[in-house]
C-alpha cells in the first residue's frame, strides 16, 4: 500500500526546514550578542581587576577610601584611589531621579492608556520620543544655563551638586521609564479591566488595584531600565554634578559619579597605568551596581508575581 | 492519583466494520510531575463526529490537544503512548509534525484568526505550503468559505481585516482556515464556548455538513451540543476515558454510574 | 473617603502630573528652538564647518549622523530581531536563559564612554578599522543592541499565544509564523522601539568621540563612489555627527560663533529626530495595514 | 521586501569589503590633546590643499590617549600638552619631541569680581585652598569657588607647576574636563575662579594681572608672563613616512606660524624669546 500523505510525513517537510533555519540563524544572533557581551565583561572585568592585581590597591580600600588622586601616593605609600564619593554620587542622582520620575512616569502612562485615551496617546507619545532624541550634550547644557542657576537662587551655594544632577536625570529617563511603563499597561488584558468595572469598581480603584498590580513587573523593569539609564550617562550628569571628589554631605554640594569621573579621566591617562586602571575599576563597579540592581528588582518583580 | 483506573466501558470498534481514521493507546499526558492523562485508549470513525465531554479539568482539551501534538512546543510536557493515523504512530519523533499538521487540522476554543484580511488568514498557510496559483487560492477561498457558512457575509469584505469581524464570524472563518486545508481530520476544542446562541448553532450547522468529507472530534462541555450533532461521545473524568459508545447509548443509558451522573447533571 | 471622591482626586493628580511632564517637555523644546532657530539659515545647514573662524556651518556633520545612524540600524535592527525571536520563542525557560537576559540588561547600563572606549581599542586599534563610520556604526550597535532586543522580546511576548498555535495547526513552523504573523502584528511597537534607539544613537556622543572621531574630511557632495575618503558615502572615513560636533564645539571650540552655532545645531539636531520620527511612523503604519489588512 | 533588504545588505557588505582593501588616498592619522586639536586640523586642511591625495585626520581623545596611542604605533602623530616625559606609562626615549606651538595660561574670574590682580603666592593660596574668600585678596565678601581642569590634564598641570612652587596640593575642588565648560561655568557662576589656555579667553570672563603683568604675546614671548608651555607633536624614532616629517615641518613654517598658530590665539615658536626645558629652567634664546 502506497499512500502519499503516510510517505510525506516521515520525511523532513519544508517547514520543519524552515524551522531549522530559523533557530539556527535566531540563536547564531543570540550567540553573537552574548559573545560581545561576554568580551565587554572581560574587557572592563580585566581592565578593572588589575588595580588591585598589579597595582596592589586593596579592594576594601578602594570601596571605602574617600581620596581620589590616582597621580599621586597617599602618607602610607600607597596609591589614593579611594571611589566611596563616587558610588556614594552615583548612588544619590540614580535613586533620587528614579524616585521622582516614577510616580510622574506611571502618571503619564495612565493618563495615556487609561484616563485620556487616544488622545492623550496622541498628545504625549511624539512628545516622549522626540525627547529621548535629545542628546545629553544637549540637556547638559540646558541644566547647566537652567537648572543649576535655579538650584543656585533656591538653596544657595554654587548651583552645581546632587540636586542639579538629579533633575536633569529625571527628565532624561523620564521618556524610557514612561514609554516602558505605557506598554506594561496596555499588555494588561482589557477583560481584567471589564472584570473590574463590573464589580462597580470606580476607575481609580480599577487602576490601582488591578492594572497596575498587574503590570507591575513590567513598571519595575521600566524602573530599572530608568535607572539603568540614570547610572551609564555621563556627559550630562558630569556637567551639572560639579565632580568634586568629596563625599557627599549635601544635595547642593558638589559631587561627583562613577561615570562622570570616567568621562573626565579616560583622555587623559595612558593605558595601563595606575591613573587608567583604576578608572576601569570604577567601570566594573558600575557593572557590579547595575547587576545588584538588577537582581533586587527581579527578586522583587518575583515575589510581587508571587503574591497575585 | 488513587483514582487512576476507574470502572470503565470503552467500546471496541471492530476495524473490519468501521473505518478507523484516528485511534490512541494507552495516551498518558503529563505536565512535569502531574499526570493528567493517564492511559486512554480510543478509536474515532471516518466521517463521523465523535465528541469528548466532561467536567472542567477532566482532561478532554488536553487529550485533543494530544492527538495532533500541540503540547509538543510546551515546556516539561511530555505525552507517552501510541497515536495511530494511517497505520503510523505519529507520536514518535520520526513524524514530521508540520506535514502531519497538514492532515490533522484543529479550531481552538477562543476565536483566533491572525491579524490579516480574510483572505490571507485562509490563504497564508496554503502559500506557505507552495500554492501559488491565484485561480486555485481564489476557489479554494470561496469554497472553504461556503462550507463554514461564512461565504455570503463577507465575499465582498475579503480584503479587511479579519478581526473587523464578529466572534462568531471569526471562529467560522477559523473552520474555514482549517479546512482550506483539505485535513483528514478536523479537531475541534468547544468552538462555540465563546460565542452567543445564534453563532454556535450556526457553528453547529456548518460541522453538520462538514462531516461528509471529515472525521471529527469535538471537545464540548455542552452536553446538548453533544447529544445534537456527534454519532459518538466519550466520557471524561478526571484524566481517564470512563465510558465511550455511540451517543444516544451515553444520553440514554450509559452503563457506568458517574456518566449516569454526569449527563443528568447530577455534578458537573 | 468614598471611593467616588478618591477617584476623583486621583484623576484629578494624574492629569496635573501629565500637564508638568507635558509643560517640562514644551518649556525644553520651546527652550532649544527658540534659542536655535534664529541662527538656523539654508546656507548654515548646506555648508561646512570652520575650525576657528566664524559663519561655518553643519553640512557634513548633519550628513554623518544620518549616515552613521543608517549603518548602525542595518547592523543593529536585523540582530536584534533576530536574538528577540530566540529569547521569545525559542529561549528555553531556564537559568541560563535568565542568566543572559541579566547579562543583556546590564549591558544596557554601561555607560557609553565604556562602550565607546571598548569599541576604540577592539574597532579602531586591533581591527585597524581606524576612526571611522563603521566603527562608530558597529559601537553604537553594541550600546543599543540591549535595549533593541529586550524591546523585540517584549513586543513579542505581547502579542497572544493562540496566533502561534493557529500557526502551529496549520503546518507552519514557528519561524514563519513568528516572521509572518507575530511580527507584523507587533509592528507598531517594534517601530516605537527602533525610534527610541534611533534618538539614541542620533544623540549620541560619547560612544562616538572614540570610534567615529571628532573631525571629518572635507565632504565633496558631488563624489559618491565610497572609495573615496572624501566621498560622503565611504563608511571607512572618520566622521563627527551633529551630537559631537555640540559637544566639541562646547568643549574645545574657539570659533567665535560658537554659542550660535551650538543652539543652532541642537535646534536642528531636534528637528532632524522629530522628522525622523514621522516618517518612521507614518511609513511604519503603512506597513502594518498593508501586512495585517487593518483599515 | 526581504529579498530587497537581503540585497541591499548584500550590495553594502560587499561595498564595505571593496572599500577597505582599497581606499583611494593616503590618511595621517592625529590623535590626542583636545586643545591642540583645531590648530592642527587647520593646518591639515591647508597641507591637504597642497596634497589633494593626503588626508590628514585629526582627531582629540586627550593627551593621555595621543601619546599611548603613538607610542604604541596605531597613529602617526601624537598631540599632547605635556612633555612625554611628564606623562606616566610613557617611554619618552622613543619618540621625538616637536614643539609646534606656544600657549599662555591665565587664571579666569567671574567678570563681577572686583580683583584685578593677583600675585603668584596669591594664586597659589587660593588653589591649595589657604585663601577661601575674595575679601582676603582685594575684592568683595564672597566665598571662593576655584574649578580644576580633570585630573591630569595638560592645562592644570602646566597650571600648577608654574603656582606650586613648593610642593602645595590642590583642594578638593570641582573638576571639568574641557575649556570651554570651565569657561561657562566661572562666567555664569559667582566666586568662581578657574584657569584657561589663552586662545579660549573671550569677553565672558575676567582675566586679572599676575604680579602685575597681563597675558599677552609679548608678554609670553619674553617670559614675563610666566606660565606657559609648549604644546608638542610627537612621532614615534623609527618614523618612515615622508609626508608626516613633511608635515610637521609646514606647521613650523613662517606662513602656518603666522597665519594660523598665531591667528589662534596660540605663540609662534619663532617669536620666542626664551626657552624653556622640561624642569622649567628658562633660557633665553640669541
Amino acid at each position: 500500500m502506497n499512500d502519499p500523505i503516510r510517505e510525506s510525513m516521515l520525511k523532513k517537510s519544508k517547514a520543519a526546514k524552515r524551522e531549522t533555519f530559523g533557530k539556527t540563524i535566531s540563536f547564531l544572533a543570540i550567540a553573537v550578542i552574548v559573545a560581545v557581551v561576554a568580551a565587554i565583561f572581560y574587557f572592563v572585568a580585566s581592565k578593572g581587576i588589575s588595580t588591585f592585581t598589579q597595582n596592589g590597591v586593596n579592594f576594601w580600600d578602594f570601596l571605602t577610601g574617600s581620596t581620589w588622586n590616582p597621580g599621586s601616593k597617599g602618607a602610607d605609600g600607597k596609591p589614593l584611589v579611594g571611589a566611596l564619593p563616587m558610588i556614594l554620587g552615583s548612588f544619590f542622582v540614580t535613586i533620587l531621579a528614579a524616585i521622582i520620575a516614577t510616580p510622574f512616569a506611571i502618571a503619564a502612562a495612565i493618563f495615556m492608556t487609561e484616563v485620556a485615551g487616544k488622545k492623550g496617546t496622541k498628545i504625549l507619545q511624539p512628545v516622549i520620543e522626540l525627547l529621548v532624541g535629545i542628546p545629553s550634550v544637549v540637556y547638559g547644557f540646558i541644566g547647566l544655563s537652567v537648572v543649576v542657576p535655579f538650584v543656585r537662587s533656591i538653596f544657595g551655594g554654587t548651583g552645581f551638586g546632587i540636586l542639579a544632577g538629579t533633575f536633569v536625570l529625571f527628565v532624561m529617563i523620564l521618556p524610557t521609564v514612561t514609554s516602558m511603563t505605557v506598554d506594561s499597561l496596555r499588555s494588561v488584558p482589557r477583560h481584567y479591566r471589564e472584570a473590574s468595572y463590573a464589580l462597580a469598581a470606580t476607575r481609580w480603584q480599577t487602576i490601582y488595584k488591578v492594572i497596575l498590580r498587574s503590570a507591575m513587573p513590567g513598571i519595575l523593569t521600566a524602573i530599572v531600565f530608568g535607572m539603568a539609564r540614570a547610572f551609564g550617562e555621563a556627559l550630562a550628569v558630569q556637567m551639572v554634578i560639579g565632580n568634586a571628589f568629596t563625599v557627599p554631605n549635601s544635595l547642593t554640594t558638589p559631587a561627583s559619579t562613577l561615570t562622570s569621573v570616567l568621562t573626565m579621566g579616560m583622555g587623559n591617562s595612558v593605558m595601563g597605568t595606575l591613573s587608567n586602571n583604576a578608572l576601569w575599576s570604577l567601570a566594573l563597579i558600575l557593572l557590579m551596581m547595575s547587576l545588584i540592581f538588577n537582581l533586587v528588582i527581579r527578586w522583587i518583580g518575583n515575589k510581587g508575581g508571587n503574591t497575585k | 492519583m488513587a483514582e487512576k483506573r476507574l470502572t470503565q466501558n470503552i467500546q471496541k470498534l471492530d476495524e473490519n466494520k468501521h473505518e478507523i481514521a484516528l485511534s490512541t493507546k494507552d495516551l498518558h499526558v503529563s505536565y512535569g510531575d502531574h499526570e493528567a492523562i493517564h492511559g486512554v485508549d480510543l478509536q474515532f470513525e471516518r466521517y463521523k463526529i465523535t465528541a469528548l465531554i466532561g467536567a472542567s479539568g477532566s482532561g478532554k482539551s488536553t487529550y485533543l490537544r494530544a492527538l495532533n501534538r500541540m503540547h509538543d512546543n510546551i515546556a516539561n510536557t511530555s505525552v507517552t503512548g501510541e497515536i495511530y493515523y494511517r497505520d503510523l504512530d505519529i507520536n514518535r519523533d520520526n513524524i514530521d509534525v508540520y506535514e502531519m499538521h497538514k492532515h490533522i487540522g484543529m479550531v481552538f476554543q477562543r476565536p483566533n484568526p491572525f491579524s490579516k484580511s480574510i483572505y490571507d488568514n485562509i490563504t497564508f498557510a496554503l502559500k506557505r505550503h507552495g500554492l501559488r496559483n491565484k485561480k486555485q487560492l481564489d476557489e479554494i477561498v470561496e469554497t472553504s468559505l461556503k462550507q463554514a457558512a461564512l461565504w455570503d457575509q463577507v465575499k465582498d469584505d475579503l480584503h479587511k481585516s479579519a478581526l473587523a469581524l464578529s466572534g462568531g464570524q471569526q471562529q467560522r472563518l477559523c473552520i474555514a482556515r482549517a479546512i482550506a486545508m483539505k485535513p483528514d481530520i478536523l479537531l475541534l476544542d468547544e468552538p462555540a464556548s465563546a460565542l452567543d446562541p445564534i453563532s454556535a448553532s450556526k457553528v453547529e450547522e456548518t460541522l453538520m455538513e462538514l462531516k461528509k468529507h471529515y472525521t471529527i472530534v469535538i471537545v464540548t462541555h455542552n452536553m446538548q451540543q453533544a447529544a445534537r450533532i456527534s454519532d459518538r461521545t466519550a466520557f471524561f473524568h478526571l484524566g481517564n476515558a470512563i465510558e465511550y459508545d455511540e451517543t444516544r447509548k451515553i444520553f440514554t443509558r450509559p452503563k457506568v454510574k458517574l456518566t449516569e451522573d454526569y449527563v443528568s447533571g447530577h455534578f458537573g | 473617603m468614598s471611593p467616588k471622591r478618591v477617584d476623583k482626586i486621583a484623576t484629578g493628580v494624574i492629569y496635573a502630573m501629565a500637564v508638568i511632564i507635558v509643560m517640562i517637555l514644551v518649556a525644553l523644546l520651546a527652550y532649544i528652538l527658540i534659542n536655535g532657530l534664529p541662527h538656523v539659515s539654508w546656507s548654515f545647514i548646506v555648508s561646512p564647518s570652520r575650525v576657528f573662524e566664524a559663519g561655518g556651518g553643519i553640512a557634513a556633520q548633519l550628513f554623518n549622523s544620518f549616515y552613521l545612524l543608517v549603518l548602525s540600524m542595518i547592523i543593529s535592527i536585523p540582530l536584534s530581531i533576530l536574538a528577540g525571536i530566540f529569547l521569545s520563542e525559542y529561549a528555553p525557560k531556564n537559568k541560563l536563559t535568565d542568566f543572559v537576559r541579566t547579562a543583556i540588561e546590564i549591558l544596557s547600563s554601561l555607560p557609553s564612554v565604556v562602550v565607546g572606549l571598548f569599541g576604540f581599542l577592539v574597532f579602531v586599534i586591533q581591527f585597524k578599522i581606524g576612526f571611522s563610520i563603521i566603527s562608530g556604526a558597529l559601537s553604537l550597535t553594541l550600546f543599543n543592541l540591549p535595549l533593541l532586543t529586550r524591546n523585540v522580546e517584549e513586543s513579542l511576548q505581547s502579542i497572544h499565544f493562540t496566533q502561534r498555535e493557529a500557526g502551529y495547526a496549520l503546518g507552519l513552523s514557528r519561524w514563519e509564523t513568528v516572521t509572518r504573523v507575530i511580527i507584523p502584528e507587533a509592528l507598531p511597537s517594534l517601530i516605537t522601539g527602533i525610534i527610541l534607539g534611533a534618538g539614541r544613537v542620533f544623540g549620541e556622543a560619547a560612544a562616538l568621540i572614540y570610534t567615529a572621531g571628532q573631525s571629518s574630511p572635507a565632504l565633496n557632495f558631488s563624489n559618491w563612489n565610497p572609495l573615496y575618503i572624501n566621498s560622503p558615502l565611504n563608511p571607512f572615513r572618520p566622521a563627527e555627527t551633529l551630537a559631537v560636533h555640540i559637544w566639541k564645539i562646547n568643549g574645545e571650540g574657539i570659533i567665535p560663533d560658537l554659542n550660535a552655532v551650538s543652539t543652532a545645531s541642537s535646534a536642528i539636531l531636534i528637528l532632524a529626530v522629530l522628522i525622523f520620527n514621522l516618517i518612521a511612523r507614518s511609513w511604519g503604519r503603512r506597513l502594518y495595514k498593508r501586512l495585517t489588512g487593518a483599515n | 521586501m526581504k529579498k530587497k533588504i537581503l540585497g541591499l545588505l548584500t550590495l553594502m557588505a560587499t561595498m564595505l569589503i571593496a572599500t577597505g582593501c582599497q581606499i583611494k588616498g593616503e590618511v595621517m592619522n592625529v590623535v590626542g590633546s583636545s586643545a591642540l586639536q583645531p590648530l592642527v586640523e587647520s593646518a591639515g586642511e591647508s597641507f591637504s590643499k597642497i596634497h589633494p591625495d593626503l588626508y590628514v585626520n585629526v582627531q582629540g581623545g586627550g593627551t593621555g590617549t595621543g601619546l599611548a596611542q603613538v607610542q604604541g604605533g596605531a597613529v602617526d602623530i601624537g598631540n599632547s600638552d605635556l612633555y612625554a616625559e611628564e606623562k606616566s606609562g610613557i617611554d619618552a626615549s622613543q619618540l621625538t619631541d616637536n614643539r609646534v606651538a606656544v600657549v599662555g595660561i591665565t587664571p579666569i574670574i567671574n567678570p563681577d569680581l572686583k580683583v584685578s590682580n593677583l600675585t603668584l603666592q596669591q594664586l597659589s593660596d587660593i588653589f591649595s585652598g589657604k585663601i577661601t574668600n575674595w575679601k582676603d585678596v582685594g575684592g568683595q565678601d564672597l566665598p571662593i569657588t576655584v574649578i580644576n581642569r580633570a585630573q591630569g590634564s595638560g592645562t592644570r598641570v602646566v597650571f600648577e607647576s608654574a603656582v606650586f612652587k613648593n610642593g602645595e596640593k590642590a583642594i578638593k575642588a570641582q573638576e571639568q574636563d574641557s575649556s570651554g565648560m570651565v569657561r561657562q561655568i566661572v562666567a555664569t557662576t559667582p566666586g568662581t575662579i578657574s584657569y584657561s589656555s589663552y586662545s579660549y579667553i573671550n569677553d565672558s570672563v575676567k582675566t586679572p594681572a599676575v604680579d602685575g603683568v597681563v597675558l599677552s604675546h609679548d608678554t609670553v614671548v619674553d617670559n614675563s608672563w610666566k606660565i606657559w608651555a609648549y604644546e608638542h607633536m610627537y612621532i614615534r624614532k623609527d618614523m618612515q613616512k615622508e609626508r608626516v616629517h613633511e608635515f610637521l615641518n609646514f606647521i613650523l613654517s613662517d606662513d602656518v606660524q603666522d597665519n594660523i598658530v598665531n591667528k589662534m590665539g596660540y605663540i609662534a615658536i619663532k617669536d620666542m624669546k626664551v626657552e624653556k626645558t622640561l624642569d622649567g629652567q628658562v633660557k633665553s634664546i640669541e
